[in-house]
């Protein structure tokens, strides 16, 4: 039973948006001797409203900071670190004394690849920014700009209900799940406009692939939920987590946790998982962008940081889809707390909710990408009859194994 | 079934010998018509052909003799004359028939052999392609290393080479004449 | 009449969907007019919301914004894109 | 659709122009030529120990074995004999570069099928034959190590000893590519029942080697019609023994298999390999008459049809490259396959545009 270590994100960037406010209102001030209406500015500013606007655009941007930057880059670097690994090669090592600048290239002996090779990523974002934008002559090119904006708008806009902790979240929803859901359910859209607009005969077969695949594997997803709810009775990620933060079997202070995948919903978590990797649209299930026959799928006309969007929100769907079967099935941030210090009355956890949240995912990450690296690419017609033929039955069972072992009360 | 024939099984392995009972069946089947035929080495007949007689010949050794496998279709120029070489093998025996047909040079055409052989279908575009023999009866004889629109036969002693001999002398690399 | 937010808001919101539904008619592209269903059916889910229904609010964008014009589209995707205005490009990849 | 001239499909330079119905395919048609270098005209003014450097260019991932096609042409027409440390080192050669070559194909098969983990190990494995080629020959790619009359040096003294060394841990290695590819259902499921041909089929448009050999056709020509001294090396031709070979699975295996058979004719080789003795003879300058070799390369059935006029130049010569015959019985074995098994399937025959295209 851990503790988060940001108890409410939302005071959390309250704080900072008043000591924000509080330096920007010292300059101000400093104005407002000379010229007095300045000092009037200073009193809006620091008024409860403002700050409460200025505080929610803070929080996005934390968040964003937070997701997009940290996550995102942490999440592929672990990826590269890990399949290179997988591949008997040591992968990106470029450290920050490559950096062709003061105060990095200072010493000539230091060794500049042999580092950890974090910043790689911001690296081929730089060059992917730097690159130009292209629109292809015959493409529907107010469809084609808005199709990025489309995928990555939908794609943050599933990080508004889901939590990194019990304190650390942007919105507390009744119906998080069902919204997260919803927010997936946006990128096909997107990805058949992309596919459509290039005008390219790759993009095309692409973009069709991607909406069955993702077609085929919503319903799955969906009714694996649908099995879930028998158990949780709620569609409230928070809840859902409190339920499991709970020991099965205990053993003194260890136990076995009362993770939904120790439940009958083994078979939803299967089934989930496996979802949730084609819509991800990582390798096994990677058709719709198969390089080796179709160049890059939808992506194909995408150049710059067009594509840098459309290719590491496939990133972020995959910390999405990670962070949500753990918050269902692999008990969230719920954690054992090993120790906690109290300063001043303040509980400070040795291992918040969030690390253990992150590990998780992480974790998870790892695994999917482990299964990436290690199969082959599946047709789209074995997709489809995977989606359609196995995960939908079997979902349906999980469905009536829930609904049956609730009823009996076994569980 | 005669020993050139066909064994039930692929066997896999060459059976010696063989080269002088196929020819000794080709003389004696098309006679004064083989204008040349000899067994160069083991496992290798060479026989040699007015164009003419090609199909006759080449029927007899696919159908009879079992000579599944076409594997080489060579045009030479021989400033006075075609020749189109054929590398006919067989599976079963490990037997290989070079049947040379001649063509003459100013009208060089030959029938095609795809009827026999599918394997003749880029062969014979090929040969086409960069010799100029028309295969006659050939379903799509068209240009297939070259450009569609590609005007000579480059393999023609008549295309000349930029140079006879690629040679550089140390006199011209240090800048001299 | 009291101008409130939700009022403005609504008006906002009914005034896009207006605006996008005539252009769902109107437009001769038709995955323009697919995108502008899509956007039609959020709007009407957003006006949802304003009436505190959000599970209402979240199976519309769900299901009308998520399924049904990802179907239009696919269907879209199987007809020739000469029937569109737009020049033909003979050839190409 | 187009599938090249420029695609990740094409392991080089041309250009499959497919019809697809959805995502079946109803017909295909090659579009070769690309890189077509006129090899045929070049090397008639060439003398014919200089064509060896072409030669070696042909297929530059198995050159050994083309240059080595080559010179047997050539030798045959002067009448040269080889001696028989030169043949035997010869047959060390081919072998080592035929598993060169086949695991360049594997690592270009991995990511055809999305398995890019399949390239990085089989490069790293190939870097042990490269490097025995290299201490053999003293280069990596293009040798230009078989010589009209032999190969062009002895071995080196401690080539035996790293020869079975590299041979150990690779046939170790290989195991591990078992657990990749063979137990894997999802590879199964990509090349089982994918590019099917029939075994009248491939003899009739000329597909050789391991192509043919997995539509269950027991053809190989170190056996059937044998060169150097594979006559006296105990080996059995990897042939697919099932009852519906032909497929893209079948053709796999058959290749997967023969690098595991070259490793045993290796060292095989180097057992029975006469030990100083002279390794080559000088071959004539100038030669009359026509000479054929045809070998059993990497890809299939390498042919070299040689004639010479009398002068220290050839007066024509004819390549037969394996893959060109390949190439035109593809349309029936893409024929009713879905778009995504393009790949599973000319991945399979292992393209190589440098021999295709002369």
């Amino acid at each position: 039973m851990s503790v988060p270590l940001v108890p409410s994100f939302f005071e959390s960037c309250r704080i900072l948006t008043v000591a924000i406010v509080w330096v920007v209102n010292l300059i101000i001030r400093a104005i407002g001797v000379v010229i007095p209406p300045f000092n009037d500015l200073a009193d809006w500013l620091a008024s409860d409203s403002v700050i409460t606007v200025l505080t929610w655009l803070v929080l996005m941007t934390v968040m964003l900071v937070w997701t997009a930057l940290f996550n995102l880059l942490t999440v592929m670097w672990i990826e590269r670190k890990f399949y290179s690994r997988l591949q008997d090669r040591y992968g990106i090592m470029v450290s920050v004394w490559s950096l062709p600048f003061w105060p990095f290239n200072r010493r000539k002996d230091r060794p500049t690849h042999k580092g950890w090779g974090y910043l790689q990523n911001v690296a081929d974002g730089m060059k992917l920014l730097q690159k130009e934008n292209l629109t292809p002559a015959s493409a529907d090119a107010a469809m084609f700009h808005i199709s990025p904006v489309l995928i990555a708008s939908t794609t943050l806009l599933i990080f508004v209900a889901l939590p990194w902790s019990s304190g650390f979240y942007v919105a507390k929803l009744d119906l998080s799940l069902l919204f997260i859901l919803a927010a997936f359910s946006f990128a096909p859209f997107g990805i058949l406009i992309a596919g459509w607009s290039a005008n390219n005969k790759y993009t095309l077969v692409g973009g069709m692939r991607a909406a069955a695949q993702l077609m085929a594997y919503e319903i799955p997803l969906i009714l694996c939920v649908i099995a879930l709810v028998f158990f949780t009775g709620t569609l409230d990620v928070f809840a859902i987590v409190a339920q499991q933060d709970r020991h099965l079997v205990s053993f003194g202070s260890l136990g076995i946790p009362a993770w939904y995948v120790f439940s009958p919903q083994i078979l939803g978590f299967l089934i989930f998982t496996v979802a949730m990797v084609a819509e991800m649209e990582r390798i096994p299930f990677d058709i719709p962008e198969a390089e080796a026959e179709l160049v890059e799928g939808w992506t194909t006309e995408y150049s710059g940081m067009r594509f840098g969007l459309v290719f590491g929100f496939k990133w972020l769907r995959m910390i999405a889809g990670a962070a949500l079967i753990t918050i269902l099935y692999l008990g969230g941030w719920s954690g054992p707390v090993f120790a906690t210090i109290y300063i001043g009355g303040i509980a400070i956890p040795i291992l918040p909710e969030e690390i253990w949240f992150l590990l998780k995912v992480w974790l998870l990450c790892v695994v999917i990408v482990w299964v990436s690296w290690s199969v082959p690419r599946v047709r789209i017609d074995q997709i489809l009859k995977i989606g359609w033929r196995r995960l939908i039955p079997f979902s349906l069972l999980a469905i009536i194994v829930g609904a049956g072992t609730r009823a009996l009360g076994w569980y | 079934m005669s020993p050139a024939g066909r064994p039930p099984e692929l066997q896999g392995r060459a059976v010696p010998g063989i080269e002088h009972e196929i020819l000794a069946q080709l003389q004696s089947l098309f006679k004064a018509k083989l204008l040349d035929g000899r067994v160069v080495r083991p496992r290798l007949v060479e026989i040699a052909i007015d164009r003419s007689d090609l199909l006759a010949v080449c029927t007899f050794l696919r159908e009879a003799l079992g000579f599944e496998h076409l594997a080489c279709i060579t045009a030479i120029d021989w400033r006075d004359r075609f020749e189109s070489v054929y590398h006919v093998s067989n599976y079963y025996n490990g037997c290989v028939v070079q049947v040379h047909a001649r063509i003459p040079y100013d009208d060089p055409k030959i029938a095609s052999v795809t009827k026999l052989w599918n394997a003749a279908n880029y062969h014979e575009r090929e040969a086409w392609d960069l010799m100029g023999i028309v295969y006659e009866g050939h379903p799509n004889l068209e240009r297939i290393l070259l450009p569609a629109d590609f005007k000579f036969h480059p393999l023609r002693k008549d295309f000349a080479q930029e140079v006879d001999r690629q040679y550089i002398s140390r006199r011209k690399l240090k800048g001299g004449k | 009449m009291a101008v409130d937010g939700e009022f403005i808001v609504f008006l906002v919101l009914s005034a896009i969907e207006v605006l996008a539904s005539i252009l769902v008619v109107t437009n001769k592209r038709l995955v323009r007019a697919a995108f502008w269903l899509a956007i039609t059916l959020v709007t009407i889910g957003a006006i949802y919301l304003l009436f505190r229904s959000e599970f209402l609010f979240l199976i519309q964008v769900l299901v009308y914004a998520g399924a049904v014009p990802v179907l239009f589209l696919f269907g879209l995707m199987l007809t020739r894109r000469k029937i569109m205005d737009e020049p033909v490009t003979e050839g190409g990849p | 659709m187009n599938m090249g001239p420029q695609h990740p499909m094409t392991h080089g330079l041309w250009n499959m122009k497919v019809k697809v119905d959805g995502e079946t395919i109803t017909d295909a048609k090659p579009e070769i030529g690309y890189l077509h270098r006129g090899y045929e005209k070049i090397m008639e003014v060439r003398e014919f120990q200089k064509n060896v450097v072409l030669t070696d260019r042909l297929c530059y991932v198995s050159s050994i074995t083309w240059s080595h096609a080559y010179c047997l042409a050539v030798e045959r027409m002067m009448g040269v004999e080889v001696p028989e440390r030169g043949q035997w080192i010869r047959v060390v050669a081919l072998e080592l570069q035929r598993i060169a070559s086949h695991l360049m194909w594997l690592a270009a098969y991995g990511p055809d099928l999305g398995l890019l983990t399949a390239l990085l190990w089989s490069l790293r494995e190939r870097e042990l034959f490269l490097d025995l080629i290299q201490l053999m020959s003293g280069a990596r790619m293009n040798q230009n190590y078989p010589r009209v009359g032999g190969v062009r040096n002895d071995l080196p003294d401690n080539f035996e000893a790293m020869c079975k060394r590299s041979i150990a841990h690779f046939l170790e290695k290989l195991d591990g590519y078992e657990k990749l590819m063979h137990e894997s259902k999802v590879f199964l499921m990509r090349t089982q029942d994918v590019g099917r041909i029939s075994a009248a089929d491939a003899i009739n448009w000329g597909v050789t080697g391991p192509n043919l050999r997995a539509c269950g056709v027991n053809v190989d020509l170190r056996r059937l019609d044998p060169y150097e001294t594979y006559e006296q090396i105990d080996f059995e031709p990897q042939i697919w023994k099932g009852a519906d070979g032909g497929d893209s699975y079948a053709r796999f295996v058959c290749r997967f298999n023969e690098m595991r058979e070259s490793c045993g004719i290796v060292l095989q080789a180097l057992e029975k390999m006469p030990k100083d003795s002279p390794f080559r003879t000088k071959p004539p300058r100038r030669a009359e008459g026509d000479g054929y070799a045809r070998t059993e390369d990497s890809r299939g059935e390498a042919l070299f049809y040689v004639i010479g006029d009398g002068d220290d130049r050839p007066y024509r010569v004819k390549i037969r490259s394996p893959i060109f015959c390949s190439m035109a019985a593809t349309p029936i074995m893409l024929r009713g396959n879905k778009l995504a098994d393009v790949v599973a399937i000319l991945g399979s025959i292992d393209v190589c545009v440098g021999e295709m295209d002369k």
